[in-house]
């Protein structure tokens, strides 16, 4: 059954000790590792340097945090404390070096403790503009994409425009592929149960590109044949889960409460640009303007040209959904301020709307369970 | 002779301890009260308790030292000092040697490192959240319906340790309760929540520089299941005094010996300790 | 005359009512209550069969049977399960059918509910963070005070300066009443503080489900502990205290049971009409 | 022995009283603005502010975070705190941003003053990303514009030249924007004349801290600090401002060359590291006045600019000095470990016992990671280090009991190894 395939393939990349990573390792033992921290990250850079760009997505419920605690005390959320915690416990051995950038305070001071950690790892921290209106932002994001490019070139030789470019088509076609799989969802939500299309999008987090285009394309038609009957559910869209990230069974769980999920923002970076970044031209350049007009909103990226609350009444209306929920990681601060304007908004259009906090690590869920429950049932009984 | 006591008001018991120095320094008699709403009284009861048990007058104590979060209300008391403080004296004092103590209380959990005259090094308090303090245990003994004495030896006949979520103590009775409902044993439960804890405990001491010779102090060290628990994570063996659960009142009283020593060392002390509501 | 049952297993305690029609009219003909101890599926017949005990009826009788709360899904003889909060609105819209708000101070969690004229649950807000507000610290509070559940609400009455508990976790919180106890402050004055901060964050939830003048207090520590009194003095409000109300769940249930019973039967009628002609 | 009461703590010199005036003053102008419409007013963060810039327009500032400390020390915080979270916000969301907001709400001033709807909200961004949502909600909440200058955080030990610029084009671009919506022409040499008193206010500035290395200290570098810090980032560009850090000066000069410290025997020095509980501002003092503590530097007073270390505004480059502050010359937009290197310069050239953590929950930016560094400086380096937990503006999470008896213990363990170490010399001595 495909949806055990998923399980099978989504622990092994998942496991804390990264094993798909060592094999592409194993497979060419020059090459080199880059992990990067949600959100948006430049994977595009580092696969034209001939590396893997590997997406840290917190240990889930896999590890015990046994020192991380002692460096990030409390009201410091999850997953920057799993993320220093694998270093700490080896288990981020196979990685050459940590990209950082600016999503949140706590990612922030986490990539500078890295550093701290582990001297021997090439850690980096991007800073993306906060200011989309002015002119010289492009200007200084494509220097600063070159800055992160020449170290990168240090640690694994030359890259070339053709390489770059090469790069940035095949993530173009992996993102078409994942829209495709997104729009297909809103479509049909019966064929295409969110708790395997998740997957399959964390999958990107590990897999090399290729691979991932290749499943994405056997996925797609695999849903597509499905004739599954539709069941009687509530459409809604899932915010706030852009970086740390829900367990599995929480998912399942608002699934069987009754709830389709027709759109969400679960590992919001393998699917940030909302259409194809140009392959000519400078392509340092054309990423740097991509992301200041071509990536999706998030409570992470600050444009005050197009509020993100507009971003997601839209949202909604696009999809047809009857409710918001919002899946909120537990002290993720982003995700607690823009829940005021989306509240705002949401009221303001009258759609209804439930807020709930997970950890990364949380794994008994009956009080959640039964808020989710009581929420469906006061939409569906009259 | 001189004779000195030490008195820890601490927030579910208060203790007295009376030490006597000729020749060597000795535990003169030990008294136990509950603090109560009235905590005045409750040193009172235990320093009075203590003198009988002692066999002497109130006034032949030559100087009383408090601690504990109680510790203003000792009215006849001559000083005060922190508990943590204490703990460390009073530690090296039972257990010579040892250089790391690991306190649970009730509210607190605390560890200290310990330098070769029983002064404080360094130390950890936990966070402004109370996870993982001995109030975790007592809350889910309390979900259980046992009583807080079964649940230290109930743990060590777990077979499959259950996962705690969570260390809050406020919410661990949801996650204790899904498991009844999964029909998981109490014994299996317990073993879950005393390995919870010990590893939070873990992560707390790991603060500090966890040196060999470890002493367990503090109500929770009475219980066996902690206290094995505990040398499981860490992986070493920790002392555990008899008389754990007076190791702050030891101290203080050691404190108080030196008061009435006149030697030069003590000097240390003098009149330093003084606060609001001291002298 | 449909008859069915709802029953309430909660964490402590598992309720059933047995649930008839009066000329259209819901009516309760019997209620039950036991421990729930640790098997939710014998707590439930337990309860049912007192409360069919009351009632004088045999269990084959019962046409339909509702499960909720804690427990709800370990009942196997249930035909639907709904959470705690929707039977409570539905219970209180019952029993006080004008109430437009519901706090619920349970052992962990307090909750506010604010419900439509239908008596469907229109907004929820639950403090899962801040346990210092629940019944469990009360009683906490009382035991290390060293005073009767039943006594705080009189004792809170004669305080002169209460001293607010500020910490909003429930163990910290406790810290709290002992240094407060150890810098000599009387018991009534604390008690009277936990009231007041408990009614002040209760009023916080409140505001967010839309309140308006009146209140619904469910939930059996709240009682005791006379907070209701707290609630109305210090939110200036009217507060319900509806009789029997540890049963208000398992009403609630049971009426969403007849609900979906009539439903279910009115369909039937329909598609039995369409065979007959 | 002395106790916290008789201690005479603050410093109280003149300069005391002419630091409320001109706080007031700020708030007549403000209030003024709010009549009128004039002067024009602009929001702005502590954090590297660029004052100067306002200067070229005689606009003036306006600091949330000073109305929100203000109100936190009178005890008044907690009303527009809890107006906030009905609005929505979380009970960890910062305690900062949730009291401005309430106080907007609830039309609520610290000294009753009215306060204008800003001209303009400018956020500076310099690392806090809570910044931009504070002003983002402000800017929603007042119907306000807004405009963000986006400072590259400081990933590097110094700023690159694309850095510079790219903040020094986003200046300009203010400066247009400003144009457009007081209607006033922006006077450059006014800006530059502005620039050349900032540069002389922060030279008196920096030797007032740097006063802070004798023994004893004429000063708190943390609680005395604190109070210095508003004519610092109010009037810093201003006539105002010169004179009153030029008296500033001279008054302490004169108390050091006395050898008058804060306490009659200054018994411990320390380095003081995150913002201070305002809500207990004088509970947290007394803590430390009970020990005879004396901070002798703080982190938190690098908020608004770090000086001590030889940055100056200048006046032949107005526009690049100030991208310079902004960008690497204020605590906030240097990275954590630029943080450690600040402290342990501190410790070593300010000659401190031991350096105390202050965790305060609502500002991740201090906060998190900061038990690293304890970490680092308790094993790495050998120096005592406290760390306690509490908020700046919420007084919700200040347990007076535990703080002071985590205090406690920690100068209790610090006066056994200073009485021991004079035993030893003693002892040595007379061997």
């Amino acid at each position: 059954m495909f949806s055990e395939l998923f399980e099978r393939t989504f622990d092994n990349c998942s496991a804390l000790h990264f094993p798909s990573v060592r094999e592409w390792k194993l497979a060419d033992p020059g090459r080199k590792v880059i992990a990067y921290f949600p959100v948006y990250a430049p994977v595009e850079l580092i696969h034209a340097a001939g590396m893997l760009p590997v997406g840290l997505s917190g240990a889930g419920d896999r590890l015990d945090i046994q020192h991380a605690d002692a460096r990030f005390g409390s009201f410091i959320c999850s997953i920057v404390k799993t993320t220093l915690e694998m270093g700490l416990a080896g288990h981020l051995e196979p990685f050459d070096g940590f990209l950082f950038s600016t999503i949140c305070d706590s990612a922030r001071n986490l990539c500078f403790v890295m550093k701290r950690n582990f001297p021997q790892m090439y850690v980096d921290f991007l800073h993306l503009p906060h200011n989309p209106s002015s002119p010289a932002a492009a200007q200084f994001l494509a220097e600063e994409y070159r800055r992160i490019l020449t170290e990168l070139e240090r640690l694994g030789g030359e890259v070339d425009d053709g390489a770059l470019h090469r790069s940035i088509a095949l993530y173009n076609g992996n993102r078409a592929l994942i829209r495709e799989l997104y729009q297909l969802r809103s479509r049909s939500p019966q064929q295409v149960p969110t708790s395997e299309l998740y997957q399959l999008i964390r999958l990107g987090n590990f897999l090399p590109v290729e691979q991932h285009t290749a499943l994405l394309e056997a996925t797609l038609a695999e849903f597509q044949s499905r004739n599954t009957k539709p069941r009687d559910s509530i459409r809604i869209v899932v915010e706030g889960s852009f970086c740390e990230q829900p367990p599995l069974t929480l998912i399942r769980l608002v699934e069987d409460a009754g709830c389709y999920i027709v759109d969400d923002d679960f590992v919001i970076g393998q699917s940030w640009f909302e259409s194809d970044v140009p392959t000519e031209g400078d392509p340092l350049l054309t990423l740097a303007k991509s992301y200041l007009d071509r990536s999706v909103y998030s409570s992470v990226r600050h444009d005050f040209r197009k509020p993100r609350w507009d971003g997601l009444v839209d949202k909604v209306r696009r999809n047809q959904a009857g409710a918001v929920l919002f899946l909120i990681a537990k002290f993720c601060e982003p995700a607690y301020f823009d829940y005021v304007p989306y509240k705002q908004e949401l009221d303001r259009a009258g759609i209804p709307h439930l807020q709930l906090e997970f950890e990364e690590k949380s794994f008994t869920f009956d009080r959640l369970r039964t808020e989710i429950e009581t929420f469906v049932e006061s939409l569906v009984f009259d | 002779m001189r004779i000195a006591a030490g008195v820890d008001v601490g927030s579910t018991q208060t203790k007295a301890v009376i030490m006597s120095d000729n020749g060597g320094v000795k535990i003169a008699a030990r008294a136990l009260v509950d603090t109560g709403a009235n905590v005045q009284r409750a040193a009172e009861r235990a320093f009075d308790a203590c003198c009988q048990e002692a066999g002497v007058h109130s006034g032949d104590v030559g100087f009383v030292v408090g601690t504990g979060y109680g510790r203003y209300k000792i009215a006849f008391g001559n000083v005060q000092m922190t508990e943590i403080t204490c703990h460390a004296k009073g530690a090296s004092f039972l257990c010579p040697g040892i250089r790391t103590v690991i306190d649970m209380g009730g509210q607190d959990s605390k560890a200290i490192s310990v330098g070769p005259n029983g002064e404080v090094v360094d130390f950890v308090m936990n966070d402004k959240c109370a996870a993982g303090t001995g109030r975790f245990l007592e809350n889910s003994a309390e979900v259980m319906g046992i009583s807080l004495d079964e649940v230290g030896p109930l743990s060590l006949k777990a077979q499959h340790p259950v996962k705690i979520a969570t260390v809050c103590t406020v919410f661990v009775e949801s996650d204790i309760l899904s498991y009844l409902a999964q029909g998981k044993t109490g014994e299996d439960i317990l073993g879950g929540v005393h390995i919870a804890i010990a590893k939070r405990t873990l992560s707390l001491a790991r603060r500090l520089t966890i040196e060999p010779e470890i002493a367990m102090t503090g109500g929770v060290a009475r219980n066996v299941g902690m206290v094995r628990a505990l040398e499981a994570v860490i992986g070493r063996k920790m002392l555990v005094s008899p008389d754990a659960q007076f190791i702050g009142a030891v101290g203080a009283a050691l404190f108080a010996l030196e008061k009435l020593d006149q030697s030069f060392e003590s000097s240390i002390w003098r009149g330093e300790h003084a606060a609001p509501g001291g002298h | 005359m449909p008859l069915l049952a709802g029953i309430d297993c909660g964490t402590s305690f598992t309720k059933a009512v047995v649930l008839s029609t009066d000329h259209g009219q819901p009516r309760v003909l019997g209620k039950g209550r036991t421990c729930s101890g640790v098997k939710v599926d014998e707590a439930a017949s337990a309860a049912l069969k007192q409360a069919l005990g009351e009632a004088g009826l045999d269990r084959h009788l019962l046409e339909y049977i509702a499960a909720t709360g804690f427990g709800r899904y370990g009942v196997s003889f249930r035909d639907i399960q709904v959470t705690e909060i929707t039977a409570a609105a539905r219970g209180a819209h019952f029993v006080i059918p004008d109430t437009t708000a519901i706090l619920d101070i349970g052992g962990q969690c307090t909750r506010a509910i604010g419900i439509t004229d239908t008596g469907r649950v229109k907004i929820f807000k639950s403090n899962d963070k801040c346990a210092a507000g629940s019944g469990m610290f009360i009683q906490r509070a009382a035991k290390y005070l060293e005073v009767k559940l039943e006594d705080v609400g009189e004792l809170s009455l004669s305080a002169t300066h209460p001293q607010p508990i500020s910490s909003v976790c429930a163990v910290l919180a406790e810290s709290e009443i002992i240094n407060h106890v150890s810098a000599g402050i009387t018991v009534q004055d604390i008690l009277r503080g936990i009231h007041e901060s408990l009614a002040d964050r209760a009023g916080a939830l409140l505001k967010r489900v839309e309140m308006k003048s009146e209140l619904t207090l469910i939930g059996g520590v709240a009682r005791q502990a006379g907070i209701a009194r707290a609630l109305e003095d210090r939110l200036k409000i009217k507060v319900n205290i509806p009789k029997d109300c540890d049963f208000i769940c398992a009403l609630g249930a049971a009426l969403l049971g007849l609900k979906r019973l009539t439903g279910k039967r009115s369909a039937a009628e329909s598609v039995a009409r369409e065979y007959a002609n | 022995m002395k106790t916290a009461m008789d201690e005479k703590k603050e410093y109280r010199g003149s300069i005391h009283q002419r630091q409320k005036d001109l706080m007031l003053a700020w708030y007549d102008q403000l209030d003024q603005a709010a009549n009128s419409g004039n002067p024009p007013t602009v929001s702005m963060m502590i954090s590297g502010n660029c004052v100067e810039l306002l200067e070229g327009f005689g606009a003036v500032p306006l600091y949330p975070e000073v109305n929100a400390l203000q109100l936190a020390i009178r005890h008044q915080s907690l009303d527009p705190i809890l107006a906030a979270e009905d609005l929505g916000y979380a009970a960890d969301n910062c305690a900062y941003v949730k009291a401005d907001i309430g106080c907007i709400l609830k039309g609520i001033t610290p000294t009753g003053a009215k306060l204008p709807t800003p001209t303009l909200i400018l956020c500076n961004f310099v690392g806090c990303n809570t910044y931009l949502k504070w002003f983002e909600h402000l800017a929603k909440l007042q119907q306000a514009p807004l405009y963000v200058i986006d400072v590259p955080f400081m990933r590097a030990d110094e700023p690159s030249r694309s850095d510079i610029e790219y903040v020094v084009k986003q200046l300009q671009e203010t400066v247009k924007k400003l144009e457009q919506l007081s209607g006033r022409k922006f006077d450059y040499d006014r800006f530059r004349q502005a620039v050349a008193r900032s540069s002389r206010t922060e030279e008196l500035w920096s030797q007032i801290k740097h006063l802070a290395r004798r023994s004893p200290s004429p000063f708190d570098a943390y609680f005395d600090a604190i109070t210095l810090m508003g004519p610092l980032y109010v009037y810093r560009a201003r006539p105002e401002g010169v004179e009153f850090f030029e008296a500033a000066l001279a008054e302490l000069q004169a108390k050091a060359d006395a050898h008058k410290g804060v306490y009659e025997q200054e018994h411990f020095r320390l380095v003081m590291e995150g913002p201070p509980p305002y809500p207990y501002f004088r509970a947290f003092r007394d803590m430390f006045a009970k020990w005879q503590a004396c901070a002798v530097a703080s982190t938190y007073s690098t908020v608004g600019g770090l000086w001590e270390f030889g940055f100056r505004h200048d006046p032949d480059h107005p526009f690049e000095s100030v991208a310079m502050h902004m960008i690497a010359q204020n605590v906030t937009n240097r990275n954590f470990l630029q943080r450690y290197e600040q402290i342990r310069r501190y410790v070593e050239e300010w000659n401190a016992d031991g350096v105390i953590i202050h965790f305060v929950k609502s500002c991740r930016l201090f906060s998190a990671g900061q038990g690293d560094m304890r970490d680092y400086f308790t094993k790495q380096l050998g120096i005592p280090t406290l760390y306690i937990e509490s908020d700046l503006e919420d007084p919700r999470y200040f347990a007076e009991a535990q703080t002071k008896n985590r205090i406690d213990a920690f100068f209790e363990a610090m006066e056994y190894s200073k009485a021991t170490a004079s035993v030893r010399s003693y002892r040595e001595g007379s061997a």
